[in-house]
């Protein structure tokens, strides 16, 4: 009998085969997830994180985010008191007069304020066993100082010509001084961040040291130890990060005994990880996505009043925009409840002015919320003198919610008219161009810290680095130098309003709103502490 | 499309050979193409018997449907070509009824063929060793290794050294000469009854051709298999085959004994066939070109002869134009030839005129 | 031979070469200053000043690439300051996920397009042909980061039967120990089958996504190839020796049309593994294209510059690999390289 | 003989056509009613494409808007038909600059050979090394985002192709005997290149561009997903879907379906013509000969 090769057998036979493995793989798939959900007690606490970390080194980097993640590898001096608004979560109080010791037990304030003498808990170790001690603080202040840029700016509070702390001596292994040029209280402020990390002097020494004006290369990814509640055991950038429980921190323990943080920029994978309740706390999720997920019971939605306005910021010294009645025009013809309601979906609140609400220095009635009032937008807009004005207005498309802000500002503004050209450019150019006052105007989410001094120091000071917006008031730099001598918050006060005052004169910005704080957590989520920087050893189960 | 008044009288018929040695009875075998253009019929009507052991020739010129025919036989012809009408009768079966798995077993069983290209004839990336065994194997239920040693003894049968170790070279490894008698080789592999070869020469060169027809002549006659050789060259028919048939536009014009062919032509178009060998014999370039005219347009249907418009003898004839030549016999010196002309048995009067 | 290697080479380094030397004027043609992306907002000139230093910006163009060219030769593909690894570490954790996703994808497209293919051409009947022309077109056509976002949410978010757009594996697991880089691969050489499991799962869809593309192409190709092979006289030789037509289809025109695929799926290879930003980008898949997008917004030269190196090369290996591979399976291309 | 080989197909193209491909003739005829949608569509519909109106935020699709509206209250089917507008318009633009690059190299390469064409091939091998979508975000990293760099980088990655192609057609023509004639005459280079090696290359160059049309429509689309090809508040179908997709899961899939599904027909349309053509032209295709 001739032998048959079954051809026809054999595709048919191969097709099924095909079938089989894609079937097998949707079975595999179902089976898997019914499992997953039911691991939770052994998961790590997981945060999902809107955001990408460049740099993890708070003594270098200029964003908040990093700061704040960095922040929970080291301890510090002092440390911000927290109100506690509901059960389980608190917001920090920044009064510099309320800091709490941390690494410190006490300090003492020289009479003229400008020598503080911390005293050191004793015997306490880094992480991997190295000393903890004044020395190590004095490094790491010292570092900070030498390489510049945003920590220098940030730990001094914005005077560094010259530089605010003269020197920093470390007499012995429990003592630190810090000696200033001029009485400052709100330094407190400033040690109790980011800025006032303590580093493992031996690890830097051994990874390339400290050089002026220059970032370290492997710190950007590494930490130096770790002095803080938690330990990074495991970082891959633009990925994750997997936290664990430093044993050798001095202080309270971290709650949870690790924490993964997920660096997700996709809004849909944020989204549903955190229907799926995959993601424990979930921060930078846009507003409308907070929206519907705070109706669903995966979620729970915490908000905090932040420092974070959203604004058009005007070159002071720009064609067109060096205009004080077409910028005063410009505010009134903005629709906030409209932006507020439907861009922000009710994530954010409206006031006026330089200072944030809640900020040391604010206050309410000097910074009322504008109105849209169209009538007197039109009316400045005659009182300017300018003709049917086009604006070019700088955004960076990529930030959420930007693009959208922009569209609508573009058709109230025309009601008034002025043309908007929306001038949309990649981050690094945008970030670059403003930076160097290269813009006509820019929308920008701001991120500002909680000291009003340092916030008008930073932005009305003519000519200095920090003041993109070149502006330059009349009579307020003897204001400024009278604010930068004036230590006592109390005293402060007058000055700061006149500068204020000075501000809403001339317009400079266009407050859109500000944005509120949002984290959207899972139920299982019973401790929140909101702060500028997170401190993720006070979030848990 | 006319209808043609095929003869069902064979030159077989007329000099009356015993029916039970007929090996292979084709009857009205109708070939047609679909084109863009329209059907195209590329066998018109053919039918022939081939008796076993028989040596048979089908001439003509390329184009003429002699392939066509050759694959239809086998139930090879490839879409959008068809068989639409005949028989075709190996035995007692009638092929065009079989199942494919069946036909499968005739050909390159009982039915072989040998084909023009040797080139292309083979897969290129398979071994020939293992192609060869496949042959066996579908037909004959013996072991790889049982098929490898018949594979290496063909191969030493038809003249290939170091047979066995060439089984593992590939097609583009053998010479084109040799590549041909690998796939004589191949269509004896199974003892078929009858071997059809296509232009098994064409592609060689002249002193190669010689040994490869020598070589399917010496095979097949040790055998005892039918051997059907399609070849537009008459010249070498003569010597090799007992009876020619000459196709033109896909009918079969003329049936003879290849000596009375060769002795006289009972066609007008034979003629102009023969005269092409004897230049060709003269050292003369070109094969077949040299009959002027070419081929009918086949989508156009046939009114009268259709060698008429080429034909030295009938070209303007009314007859030729209009009327459709039966095919006729002719009693010649060397026995009964048959022609689908009408002045079949009147060539050399004609001529004279 | 050593010849033809050798001008092959020559070749391939100069291409390699073109492309390094093409991004590179090209990228420092840039409007905006790195140094002062890295010095960050409130940087004052003295830090942009030094910053340019540490990152060779300060030295003639010339001089930079010279630079760039002699260290990359010791794997030094230079520093991302907006991610704070060195590239070479970052390629070297990325790419094992590009290259997972990459293989799987253009293997899943493979198989498919074959199958299909020769079921379209085998079958006699004109539907299977029409449906894979209708398909293949279909797939030629859709956008695949939107057929990515349909397939989230159909299949992941209504039906829940693949995870969310959540990377290589559920945030809960660790990832396998790292031998291959290959997740579904570790997972099973270290015995982890519940991780395997887990990164398969998310493997699927990205990987159909990915396949989209190429199942068009390859199908086409692979349905015209395999007609002209059964066209091919060797086809009806084989049928003449008493081969069933579907043992002729798969013994000889499968295996001699599947030549035809392999430059291609070569290049589609290559272009998939650097190519699928946007599959990575939907899926958020951590692998070579996610990461192209964002430096590419941060300017972030380094990355930018290292990923079109490996680009290059991967597009010179790949089609170097392409030949091997015909030397290897073709016998006519073997014997004359012999 | 070349001359002859060259125009039979496009003869024997035309005559299907005209005879009815029914498929291609769909396929066409769906593409012009695309393209005549989209040119006259925006000036007919009443909806603006930029205008916002909050109120009616997010509306579901209705007689009203029956494509509904976007976050911000636009109208869909206004941004859909600028969206597909600007998408096929830069596409067109994309293959015809490629198509013009390529030629004209190509003629530089074929006809002047030596270090020109030794240059020209060594740069093309170098594009080719990277995918279109990566040598257009490599454009636009130094020029910056928006459609025109995008443009650039897809036409520069589209052009190899045809310079290779025109190059060799060139070099292989350069040797035939009647080119060798018609230069002993004393025509002039430029000539000979234009007025009979080119229109031998027609059939294919177009075939090509058909054939690429598609896909530079969906990378056009793919850079403005990634936000570097359209920039807000320009409509583009890619940078739409971008838009939709922070809504496609909270339940609004029609900000990021609509686009996407025009996408998809179109290119869809398009491949089917290319391929179609191709196979009328393509002498290997479905011709029968008998026996």
């Amino acid at each position: 009998m001739p032998r048959r090769i079954e051809a026809r057998g054999r595709v048919q036979r191969s097709a099924i085969g095909a079938a089989v493995v894609l079937f097998a793989g949707a079975l595999s798939a179902c089976g898997s997830t019914s499992s997953s959900g039911s691991t939770t007690a052994s998961k790590p606490f997981t945060v999902n994180w809107a955001v990408n970390i460049t740099s993890l080194d708070p003594a270098f980097t200029c964003p908040g985010d990093e700061n704040s993640f960095a922040s929970n590898f080291y301890g510090r001096l002092v440390k911000l008191s927290t109100n506690e608004t509901s059960p389980g979560i608190t917001q920090i109080d920044p009064d510099p007069s309320k800091v709490q010791p941390d690494f410190a037990t006490k300090w003492d304030v020289s009479d003229e304020g400008k020598t503080y003498t911390f005293t050191l808990q004793s015997g306490k170790k880094f992480d991997n066993g190295d000393p903890l001690d004044a020395a190590a603080v004095k490094y790491s202040l010292d570092r900070t100082l030498k390489i510049g840029a945003c920590g220098a700016l940030s730990l001094q509070l914005g005077i560094t010509q010259p530089p605010l702390i003269t020197s920093v001596e470390a007499p012995n292994a429990t003592t630190v001084v810090i000696h200033m040029r001029q009485a400052y209280p709100a330094l407190l402020y400033s040690l109790a961040q980011s800025r006032g990390s303590i580093y493992n002097p031996k690890e830097i020494e051994a990874h390339g040291g400290v050089q002026a004006n220059s970032p370290n290369q492997w710190l950007q990814s590494h930490t130096a130890s770790s002095s803080g509640p938690y330990v990074l055991s495991e970082y891959v950038p633009g990925n994750h990060a997997v936290l664990t429980r430093n044993p050798n921190y001095y202080g309270t323990p971290a709650l949870e005994p690790t924490v993964r943080v997920n660096f997700v920029t996709a809004v849909p994978t944020l989204q549903v990880q955190a229907q799926n309740r995959e993601a424990d706390v979930t921060l930078g999720l846009p507003p409308q996505v907070v929206k519907n997920l705070s109706t669903q019971a995966c979620c729970k939605v915490i908000t905090a009043d932040s420092p974070t306005p959203v604004t058009v910021s005007m070159n002071y010294q720009g064609e067109l925009t060096n205009n004080a009645k077409f910028r005063e025009a410009l505010t009134y013809a903005v629709p906030y409840t409209d932006i507020i309601n439907k861009v922000a979906y009710g994530y954010g609140d409206s006031y006026y002015g330089p200072i944030v609400p809640g900020m040391a220095g604010y206050k309410a009635s000097l910074e009322p919320a504008r109105t849209y009032d169209l009538g007197k937008a039109k009316q400045l807009m005659a009182e300017s003198g300018v003709n049917s004005p086009t604006l070019n207005l700088m955004i960076n498309p990529t930030a959420p919610g930007v693009s959208d802000i922009a569209t609508l500002l573009q058709s109230a503004w025309q009601q008034i008219g002025v043309t908007v050209n929306i001038d949309a450019k990649p981050p690094a150019d945008f970030t670059t161009l403003f930076n160097q006052g290269k813009y006509q105007s820019a929308l920008l989410f701001e991120n500002s810290t909680p000291i009003g001094g340092y916030e008008l120091r930073k932005k009305l000071t003519c000519d200095a680095p920090t003041n993109n917006q070149h502006i330059c008031i009349p009579g307020t730099m003897p204001l400024l130098d009278q604010l930068n001598n004036t230590a006592d918050p109390a005293a402060q006060q007058p000055i700061v309003d006149s500068l204020v005052q000075k501000w809403l004169e001339n317009s400079p910005t266009i407050i859109l709103y500000r944005a509120k704080f949002t984290a959207v957590v899972s139920p299982d989520v019973k401790h929140f502490a909101y702060a500028p920087n997170f401190r993720l050893a006070d979030w848990g189960r | 499309m006319t209808e043609s008044n095929a003869s069902t009288m064979t030159i077989d018929a007329a000099n009356a050979a015993p029916e039970r040695d007929t090996l292979l009875d084709v009857r009205g075998l109708r070939t047609e193409f679909q084109t863009a253009r329209g059907r195209v019929a590329a066998v018109r009507d053919v039918s022939f018997t081939i008796r076993r052991r028989q040596r048979l020739a089908i001439v003509g010129e390329s184009g003429s449907g002699k392939s066509a025919m050759a694959m239809s036989i086998v139930g090879l012809i490839q879409p959008p070509g068809r068989v639409t009408a005949g028989e075709i009768r190996l035995g007692g079966t009638n092929l065009r009824e079989l199942s494919d798995r069946k036909l499968s077993e005739v050909r390159g069983g009982r039915i072989s063929l040998v084909f023009q290209d040797p080139m292309s004839a083979f897969d290129p990336i398979r071994t020939i060793g293992s192609q060869m065994i496949e042959s066996i194997r579908v037909h004959q239920s013996v072991s790889k290794r049982m098929a490898r040693r018949q594979a290496a003894d063909l191969l030493g049968e038809v003249g290939v050294t170091d047979a066995s170790s060439r089984l593992s070279d590939y097609p583009h490894q053998y010479s084109g000469g040799m590549r041909q008698r690998v796939l004589i080789a191949m269509a004896l592999a199974n003892s078929p009854e009858l071997v059809i070869a296509d232009e098994p020469t064409t592609a060689l060169d002249v002193t190669t051709q010689a040994q490869v027809l020598e070589l399917l002549d010496r095979l097949v006659t040790d055998r005892g298999a039918a051997l059907m050789l399609i070849t537009h060259n008459l010249g070498i028919v003569a010597g090799f085959c007992d009876s020619v048939k000459v196709m033109y536009a896909g009918q079969l014009i003329e049936e003879s004994e290849s000596r009375a062919l060769f002795a006289s032509a009972a066609h007008p178009y034979s003629r102009e066939l023969l005269k092409c060998v004897l230049r060709t014999d003269r050292r003369q370039e070109g094969l077949l070109s040299t009959i002027p005219g070419t081929l009918p347009d086949p989508t156009q249907p046939f009114k009268g002869c259709s060698f008429e418009p080429r034909c030295p003898l009938g070209k303007g004839n009314p007859l030729c134009q209009g009327v459709e030549p039966p095919l006729a016999t002719v009693q010649g010196p060397h026995g009964v030839q048959l022609a689908k002309c009408h002045f079949a048995g009147q060539l050399e009067l004609k001529e004279d005129q | 031979m050593l010849n033809l290697i050798l001008k092959r080479f020559g070749v391939a380094a100069a291409t390699i070469l073109g492309a390094s030397l093409f991004s590179f004027f090209l990228l420092r043609k840039l409007p905006g200053d790195p140094a002062r992306l890295v010095g960050g907002e409130l940087a004052d000139e003295q830090t942009i000043t030094s910053l340019r230093q540490a990152m060779g910006l300060d030295s003639p163009l010339q001089e930079q690439f010279w630079n760039y060219i002699t260290s990359s030769f010791h794997g030094d593909l230079g520093f991302s300051y907006t991610i704070g690894q060195p590239v070479s570490e970052l390629v070297r954790t990325r790419l094992p996920a590009t290259v997972e996703l990459g293989l799987t994808g253009v293997a899943t497209a493979v198989v498919l397009a074959t199958v299909f293919a020769a079921i379209a051409v085998y079958r006699k009947k004109k539907g299977a042909d029409v449906s894979l022309r209708i398909a293949s077109s279909l797939a030629m056509g859709s956008p695949p980061f939107w057929l990515a976002l349909v397939a989230i949410l159909l299949l992941s978010v209504n039906l829940g039967i693949f995870p969310g757009p959540e990377g290589r594996l559920s945030p809960s697991l660790l990832p396998p120990p790292t031998i291959t880089g290959l997740y579904t691969v570790d997972s099973i050489l270290s015995g982890q089958f519940g991780t395997f499991f887990d990164a398969l799962r998310h493997l699927i869809l990205p990987a159909l996504t990915i396949a989209v593309g190429p199942f068009a192409f390859l199908s086409r190709l692979f349905r015209s190839q395999l007609r002209n092979t059964m066209r091919e006289p060797f086809i009806v030789v084989a049928r003449s020796r008493g081969l069933l037509r579907g043992s002729v289809f798969l013994r000889h025109a499968v295996p001699n049309s599947l030549l035809s695929l392999v430059a291609a799926t070569a290049m589609l290879l290559a272009e998939t593994m650097t190519g699928s930003v946007l599959v990575e980008k939907v899926f958020g898949w951590p692998g070579v294209g996610s990461l192209t997008v964002d430096a590419i917004l941060q300017k972030d030269f380094a990355v930018v510059q290292g990923v079109i190196l490996l680009s290059a090369t991967l597009y010179v290996t790949v089609s170097f690999l392409a030949d091997v591979v015909y030397v290897v399976v073709d016998p006519r291309i073997r014997a004359g390289a012999k | 003989m070349a001359v002859a080989v060259a125009e039979a197909p496009i003869t024997v193209a035309r005559r299907r056509i005209v005879k009815g491909d029914k498929v291609l003739v769909g396929a066409l005829g769906g593409l012009a009613l695309i393209a005549l949608i989209v040119i006259v569509g925006p000036f007919v519909w009443h909806y603006d494409a930029n205008a916002t109106e909050l109120t009616a935020q997010l509306s579901a699709p209705s007689a009203e808007h029956p494509l509904g509206t976007d976050n911000l209250g636009r109208d869909l089917l206004a941004r859909v038909l600028t969206g597909a507008r600007t998408s096929l318009g830069a596409g067109a633009v994309v293959v015809i600059a490629g198509a013009v690059l390529g030629s004209v190299t190509g003629l530089l390469a074929g006809a002047l050979g030596g270090m020109v064409d030794t240059v020209l091939t060594w740069l093309t091998n170098s594009i080719l090394c990277f995918p279109s979508i990566m040598l257009a975000m490599a454009v636009v990293m130094a020029l910056k985002p928006g459609i025109p760099a995008v443009v650039i980088g897809l036409s520069i990655h589209s052009f190899p192709w045809y310079m290779r192609t025109i190059r060799g057609e060139v070099m292989r023509i350069a040797a035939l005997d009647f080119v060798k004639s018609t230069n002993a005459i004393g025509a002039s280079q430029g000539r000979i290149l234009f007025r009979h090696i080119f229109p031998h290359l027609v059939s294919t160059i177009v075939l090509q561009m058909a054939a690429v049309f598609g896909a530079a429509v969906l990378s056009l689309a793919a850079m403005g997903f990634l936000g570097m090809g359209a920039q807000p508040p320009e409509a583009e179908l890619g940078a739409m879907i971008t838009e939709g997709q922070q809504f496609f899961l909270t339940g609004q899939w029609w900000m990021a379906a609509f686009p996407g599904l025009v996408l998809l027909i179109a290119v869809t349309l398009t491949t089917v013509i290319a391929d179609r053509a191709r196979e009328l032209l393509d002498p290997r295709g479905e011709y029968i000969v008998a026996d």
